[in-house]
């Protein structure tokens, strides 16, 4: 029953949000309300429907595949969703709703909203598109959609010629980036003759002699993630396109747009051209590579930290060292196996489910401030905590959680990839991730000191204020903690969601697709 | 002079290095056969004898992009309308000019004449290869884009003013793009909620009947091969790609006021 | 008025419609006939002045009659001298702008002498006076610059053509 | 016997238009100004693009192998000659008085400029 | 019937003829007469294209060749508005 | 006689022409000789596509590169700069 | 003979692909005019999907009966005999209508991109992109 149900919305939940989407111009020039409405409904609608799928796939404990138009798999599109874009998709759900009821209340910044909700609804249907996608060119074109949204909603400002000149920059290479990608499906399809991940996978493996064309698939399209997910060498439009978008937005970019790029990569080299796969020996190196390369940027993304002074670029450092940790994390796969390749990648995904949820709400409280402070430097910002001190509050909880204190789920992630980093035998892994963590936490002090805990000399003394936005904050901000006490009282919730992408939830991937492809029927089922 | 030079080592290198390669048996010759997934499409795009297993399109091209890999095609309209919007919200708040078309405007009056004329043969032709596009080379996006020579003329030859003069305005154009793609969005999930209602099994982007889902479009009327959803879909993206264009070109071309920043 | 307007219209672009697609079958005809009849609402005030000329079967004999002396004569005599002096080794070319005046009222008379114009090799209008009623020819070889010897080495069959045919 | 007539003067038609394009080809780089060009242009458009994009439509109403398509080819090639017949001249036209007015090639080897007798630059022969 | 012999003796006509306009459209000192080039070099491509079409008995390849004809009149058309106006839209 | 050879010799030849056209769009400082040469390029492109096939890229590729990008090229320089500096 | 000058020509079209996109590629790093940037960027998505067209075309069957484009010209057909002539001739449709998809996704890449280029010369006065580095400081 609740796997039907999930099928089924599965199958048309994007469709309906793209359909909102057209919709939205068309009611919101009529009312001023309309776009609102209509993006939290497509918002609402996501987010029952991850929460479905999720639970489906949960409680099943397979793998959840949807063909559309009733064609097998690798002859039409499929929607797979395991257990790890399954709490993906989950978190996405819930972030993307929370953050189109903070836009309500951004709304006094903007003039003619209409565009602004469009392009958002636009971007849920990017991201979840991304997630649940099980063919590779249909990841090409949701990443298309995904970007194009969030160039446009980069440069909403266009008031500001940084704002202008930042989305330049972003689209410009972006574009580069994604041709990339479409440069590696050609070669995909030249060498595999199939898009279907699992197909893929299952095809894969007779062509495990030649490692060369998965080589250049997996280097061409590692450009465009590592772009997407702002690691090292491929970082640098993100402090100034993600402090430059509107508040609201900048929280889904720099939670979950980020985390797109860690997933793909993930389902690249671990279910794709994962286990005795076509890339053979070479898989290794990429992961080391990768290792490498989100060493660079977390230390790089915490040191840069320390000498800023804008609140926005501050977090848009932060979630440079924070995506490069859980690449870290992600990339262990080349010296470990077994239980500690679990844990690392449980670590990972409790870190990006960590992450997104602070991150978003810091960027949401930065936005109450800097509404406030009528200025983003965090000077101006001094003693505003008892102007909104609900808001501080959440802005604290979530530093913390950040920072990787007790009973928060950032805690718990950072201690399993550090346990994952010794079992594996890399001790130097795990004294980075504490470096970072004792870099970021000199960094995080300061806004936590010039908002909650100092005074504006001089300043008149304002009533504290709540609004509903402050609640909104305070409520994600505890799921912080209940996230964290639940992780801590039973450490197998994200152990599922990492099981996947082992070697036996490859096999299940796989399974999957079969089954459905032979419950398809045809002759070529 | 420079030019010249680099230009002839440019293709020099070019040629022999192909010799090279090809003297070294390291040719590019494309195969003779094909790839088993490419048969399928070939096979199952318009075949009589797998009832229930076919997209009935003599056009396997169109066959892909509207059947087989719809989902790709919704969201790449997607795309296209995105960034269209997104044109629109960097250009908010700039004031247009309006003013009433002369003859002055514009180019000489020989070329108005024959853009006159031209024009409902253009829309004819580009209807042509859009609504066809089951059956022959085309389709709803390329249908569009030979009618966008429409607008993009008048708005040249004339002025953007005469199109407003007539009625085109960007709101009326935004109005009938979302529409089309409306429009395209129900037809995708026409069958899947057809399906719900009477209780059937059926998928979205579902067009002819396959073994386990009884529903299907009509895809033969008297005689005519529609080939079910793909002709609603070439209708409305041809809808939509066009007004999409001249839209996109109504706000580039209008000139502006003076800004004020 | 607008209906009477757009029939005119919408019988081009079907005819273009049926001609294109190269087949009379019920499909065609029923598309063809929806999309004439939008196309002919879109450029109902665009195109068609007075309607009631295009139906009238003396102005289609003098267009038919029209095109085959254009196609056959006059196209072949000045596509054979503009290519003989391309191809003589001396280039031997005389070239001007001069002024040829036209006689017609409406703007489909005066597009059809400037395009006829326009497409004999060796003759090319520059630039168009609607109030002077004259056209600037740039011409190959000058034969003379006053503007009616010049009209009658120039455009003066196209103009009796389209007089008969459109006006 | 009319299906063979009809193809050989398409065939005709053809081979006269690559005639025409070669010397137009030939006539557009040996000229050496604009407005000599757009004469040597006029014979690549007319005889080189019309009459064998028609000739080639009559081919395929003579020519049985085409299939079921012919009559589409057919009448997609007059459409498609008409239109050119008529856009080409258009566009001629209109690079030409662009060309004159804003002064971007001056009418070199000249008799005559009614319009703006400062462009006119005599003598230079051929 | 020997069509599709013709046709390979013409085509590569045809082809010398795109070579000529392409130099010209390359080399054109002024922009009227790049585009004059590119103008003639697209209605070479359009018959081109159409030719081959029989060469290939696929008549419905010659849908290509409208597109062609159509844009490169836009093409010209808006180079001789940029020339004249700098704006386009007036 | 082979007529294969003589379709691909055409698109060897259109190919070549396209890396022309590419360079000298690359090379050259007025902005719209650059738009011409690159809508030159798609013009040899949309050749190669034929020759290779498919007549339905044919119909979408050339309003596209060879019209409309043109167009809107044409307009940014128009609203903007035509000749790129040193 | 007649072989080895079919394969010349083939890798002469694959290696000027070759060099499109090396040409393309310079263009979009070391040209700092947006406009230029703009224009390669084009080109480097052409040539992309010119290699996913040249990846699906399949060799004539035999020198006299060229492959054809992926559309059924009789239907319907009584025996299945035009069905196998087709499959046996017709080239590969699935890179066409990938092609398709991303030249449309290209196109409005491309149309957004033009947007902002508007927008930056309204605040910088320039396209130049190391002028505006420099202005932004």
């Amino acid at each position: 029953m609740l796997r039907e149900l999930a099928f089924n919305l599965l199958g048309v939940f994007l469709p309906v949000t793209a359909i909102v989407a057209f919709a939205t111009p068309l009611l919101g020039k009529a009312r001023r309300r309309a776009p609102w409405a209509l993006a939290m409904f497509a918002a609402l609608f996501v987010a029952v429907t991850t929460t479905v799928v999720y639970a489906a796939v949960a409680v099943g404990g397979r793998p959840l595949v949807y063909p559309f138009g009733g064609w097998p798999p690798p002859i039409g599109i499929m929607y797979e969703v395991d257990a790890f874009n399954g709490v993906l998709g989950l978190l996405t759900g819930w972030v993307i709703l929370a953050i189109t009821a903070y836009s309500k209340w951004y709304e006094k910044e903007m003039d003619e909203p209409v565009w602004y909700y469009t392009l958002l609804v636009g971007l849920m249907v990017g991201l979840l598109g991304c997630l649940y996608t099980g063919d590779a060119f249909n990841l090409f074109v949701m990443i298309e959609v995904l970007s194009i949204s969030a160039y446009g909603l980069v440069a909403y400002h266009k008031q500001r010629p940084e704002a202008v000149e930042a989305a330049s920059k972003y689209a410009l290479i972006g574009a580069v980036a994604t041709n990339m990608y479409f440069l590696a499906l050609v070669v995909i399809y030249g060498n595999y003759s199939t898009l279907n991940m699992a197909d893929l996978a299952l095809v894969g493996r007779a062509y495990a002699a030649s490692p060369l064309p998965a080589l250049l698939a997996v280097s061409f399209s590692l450009w465009v993630f590592t772009y997407k997910a702002a690691v090292f060498p491929n970082h640098f439009w993100l402090p100034d396109a993600h402090p430059e978008a509107p508040t609201p937005v900048s929280a889904a970019l720099s939670g979950l747009v980020v985390n797109i790029g860690v997933y793909a990569v993930a389902r690249f080299l671990y279910t794709i051209f994962g286990y005795n796969n076509a890339l053979g020996l070479y898989r290794g190196a990429v992961l080391l590579a990768l290792l490498l390369l989100g060493c660079a940027s977390a230390l790089l993304g915490a040191f840069m930290m320390l000498v800023q002074r804008d609140i926005k670029r501050l977090l848009a450092y932060s979630t440079i060292s924070h995506i490069g940790l859980a690449l870290m994390a992600g990339s262990l796969g080349f010296a470990a196996a077994g239980g500690a390749l679990v844990l690392a990648l449980t670590a990972m995904v409790a870190h990006l489910v960590s992450h997104s949820i602070s991150k978003a709400t810091l960027f949401m409280a930065s936005g109450v401030f800097i509404h406030e402070a009528g200025s983003r430097d965090l000077d101006a910002m001094r003693g505003l905590g008892r102007v909104r001190p609900l808001s501080a509050i959440a802005m604290t909880l979530s530093f913390l959680n950040l920072a990787g204190f007790i009973p928060f789920v950032g805690f718990f992630s950072k201690l399993l990839m550090y346990q994952a980093f010794l079992d594996a035998g890399l001790p130097v892994l795990a004294f980075v991730v504490i470096l970072v963590s004792a870099v970021s936490l000199l960094g995080y002090m300061k806004p936590i000191y010039s908002i909650a805990f100092s005074f504006k000399k001089g300043a008149p003394v304002t009533s504290p204020r709540v609004e509903l936005v402050d609640v909104l904050l305070v409520a994600m901000s505890a799921s912080l903690l209940v996230l964290g006490l639940v992780l801590g009282l039973s450490p197998g919730v994200f152990s599922q969601p990492a099981l996947s992408l082992t070697q036996q939830g490859v096999e299940d991937y796989i399974r999957a697709y079969l089954e459905t492809r032979k419950s398809l029927g045809g002759p070529y089922g | 002079m420079k030019r010249v030079v680099s230009l002839a080592v440019l293709v020099t290198i070019v040629l022999g290095m192909s010799l090279l390669l090809a003297l070294s048996g390291q040719s590019f010759y494309p195969s003779e056969n094909l790839r088993w997934l490419a048969i399928v499409y070939l096979n199952t795009t318009y075949n009589p004898y797998l009832p229930d297993f076919t997209v009935r399109s003599p056009e396997s091209v169109t066959a892909i992009v509207w059947d087989y890999r719809g989902l790709d095609t919704l969201y790449e309209t997607t795309v296209f309308y995105l960034a269209i919007i997104a044109g629109l919200a960097l250009g908010r708040g700039v004031k247009r000019l309006n003013q009433k078309p002369t003859d002055e405007s514009g180019l000489s009056p020989i070329v108005k004449t024959v853009t006159k004329i031209t024009g409902p043969m253009i829309l004819a032709v580009a209807a042509s290869i859009g609504l066809h596009g089951h059956l022959t080379p085309g389709g709803g996006f390329q249908g569009g884009a030979t009618a966008a020579v429409v607008p993009v003329v008048f708005i040249v030859v004339f002025s953007s003013f005469y199109l407003l003069w007539k009625g085109v305005s960007s709101q009326r154009m935004l109005t009938l793009r979302s529409a089309g793609l409306i429009g395209i969005g129900l037809t995708s999930i026409s069958l899947f909620l057809a399906g719900l209602l009477l209780g059937l099994p059926s998928y979205v982007f579902q067009n002819i009947a396959k073994a386990g889902s009884p529903l299907s479009m009509p895809y033969d009327v008297h005689g005519a091969l529609l080939s079910g959803t793909l002709w609603w879909f070439n209708l409305f993206e041809f809808l939509a790609v066009s007004s999409g264009f001249t839209l996109a070109f109504i706000i580039l071309m209008t000139p502006e006021a003076e800004e004020k920043w | 008025m607008r209906a009477a307007r757009a029939i005119p219209v919408a019988l081009l672009a079907f005819v273009t419609y049926i001609v294109f697609s190269g087949s009379t079958s019920g499909y065609d005809l029923v598309t063809g006939l929806l999309v004439s009849v939008v196309v002919g609402a879109l450029f109902a005030n665009v195109t068609i002045e007075r309607p009631s000329k295009l139906l009238s079967p003396k102005r289609w004999y003098w267009a038919l009659r029209y095109a085959l002396r254009y196609f056959i004569v006059d196209e072949t005599k000045c596509h054979i001298d503009v290519a003989k002096r391309i191809l003589s080794p001396r280039m031997p070319v005389n070239p001007g702008i001069v002024v040829v005046p036209f006689d017609v009222e409406s703007d489909y008379a005066m597009t059809a002498i400037a395009n006829s114009i326009t497409n004999t090799p060796g003759t090319v209008v520059v630039e168009v006076d609607k109030k002077n009623k004259v056209f600037y020819v740039h011409w190959i070889d000058v034969a003379s610059i006053e503007p009616r010897e010049a009209k009658k080495g120039i455009s003066e069959t196209f103009e009796y053509y389209s007089k008969k045919v459109f006006d | 016997m009319i299906e063979e007539l009809l193809v050989y003067t398409g065939l005709g038609l053809i081979a006269l238009g690559a005639f025409a394009q070669l010397v137009s080809g030939i006539g557009v780089n040996r000229f050496r100004n604009f407005y000599l060009r757009l004469h040597a242009a006029t014979i690549g458009s007319i005889w080189g693009c019309v009459y064998p994009i028609a000739g080639a439509g009559l081919v395929a109403l003579g020519y049985k192998e085409l299939g079921p398509y012919s009559t589409f080819m057919a009448g997609a090639a007059f459409v498609t000659s008409f239109l050119v017949l008529i856009l080409s001249p258009a566009g001629s036209h209109a690079l030409a008085r662009a060309a004159h007015k804003t002064r971007q090639a001056l009418v070199e080897p000249c008799v005559h400029d009614a319009l703006d007798p400062s462009m006119c630059v005599r003598g230079g022969g051929s | 019937m020997f069509v599709q012999e013709f046709i390979a003796a013409v085509v590569p006509l045809y082809l010398v003829a795109t070579a000529l306009y392409l130099y010209r459209a390359l080399k054109g000192p002024t922009i009227p007469d790049h585009v004059l080039g590119v103008d003639l070099l697209s209605y070479n491509l359009a018959v081109l294209f159409i030719v081959l079409g029989i060469f290939f008995k696929e008549p419905i390849l010659i849908v290509t060749a409208i597109p062609l004809a159509l844009w490169i009149y836009a093409l010209d058309i808006y180079v001789a508005k940029y020339l004249e106006r700098r704006v386009m839209g007036a | 006689m082979s007529l294969d050879l003589l379709i691909y010799a055409v698109g060897a030849v259109a190919s070549l022409m396209s890396v022309v056209a590419v360079y000298l769009a690359l090379v050259e400082r007025d902005l719209v000789k650059a738009v011409i040469y690159s809508a030159i390029q798609s013009v040899f492109y949309s050749l190669l596509f034929y020759l290779f096939m498919s007549p339905d890229i044919v119909l979408v590729y050339l309003p596209v590169a060879g019209g409309v990008l043109p167009a809107l090229l044409l307009v940014l320089i128009s609203k903007t700069e035509r000749f790129e500096r040193e | 003979m007649v072989g080895f000058l079919a394969e010349y020509m083939f890798t002469v079209i694959y290696l000027s692909l070759f060099v499109n996109l090396g040409l393309s590629l310079f263009g979009l790093f070391y040209k700092p005019h947006y406009v230029k940037k703009l224009i390669m960027l084009g080109v480097l998505g052409d040539t992309l999907n010119m290699f996913a067209i040249f990846l699906g075309y399949r060799a004539w069957p035999s020198p006299t009966t060229p492959s054809r484009p992926p559309i059924l010209l009789t239907y319907p057909f009584e025996n299945a005999s035009v069905l196998v002539e087709f499959t046996s001739r017709a080239v590969d449709p699935l890179p066409q209508a990938l092609v398709l998809t991303a030249v449309v996704i290209g196109l409005a890449v491309m149309v957004f991109l033009i947007f902002l280029g508007d927008n930056l010369f309204k605040h910088y006065g320039t396209l130049d992109m190391r002028e505006i580095r420099r202005l932004r400081g």
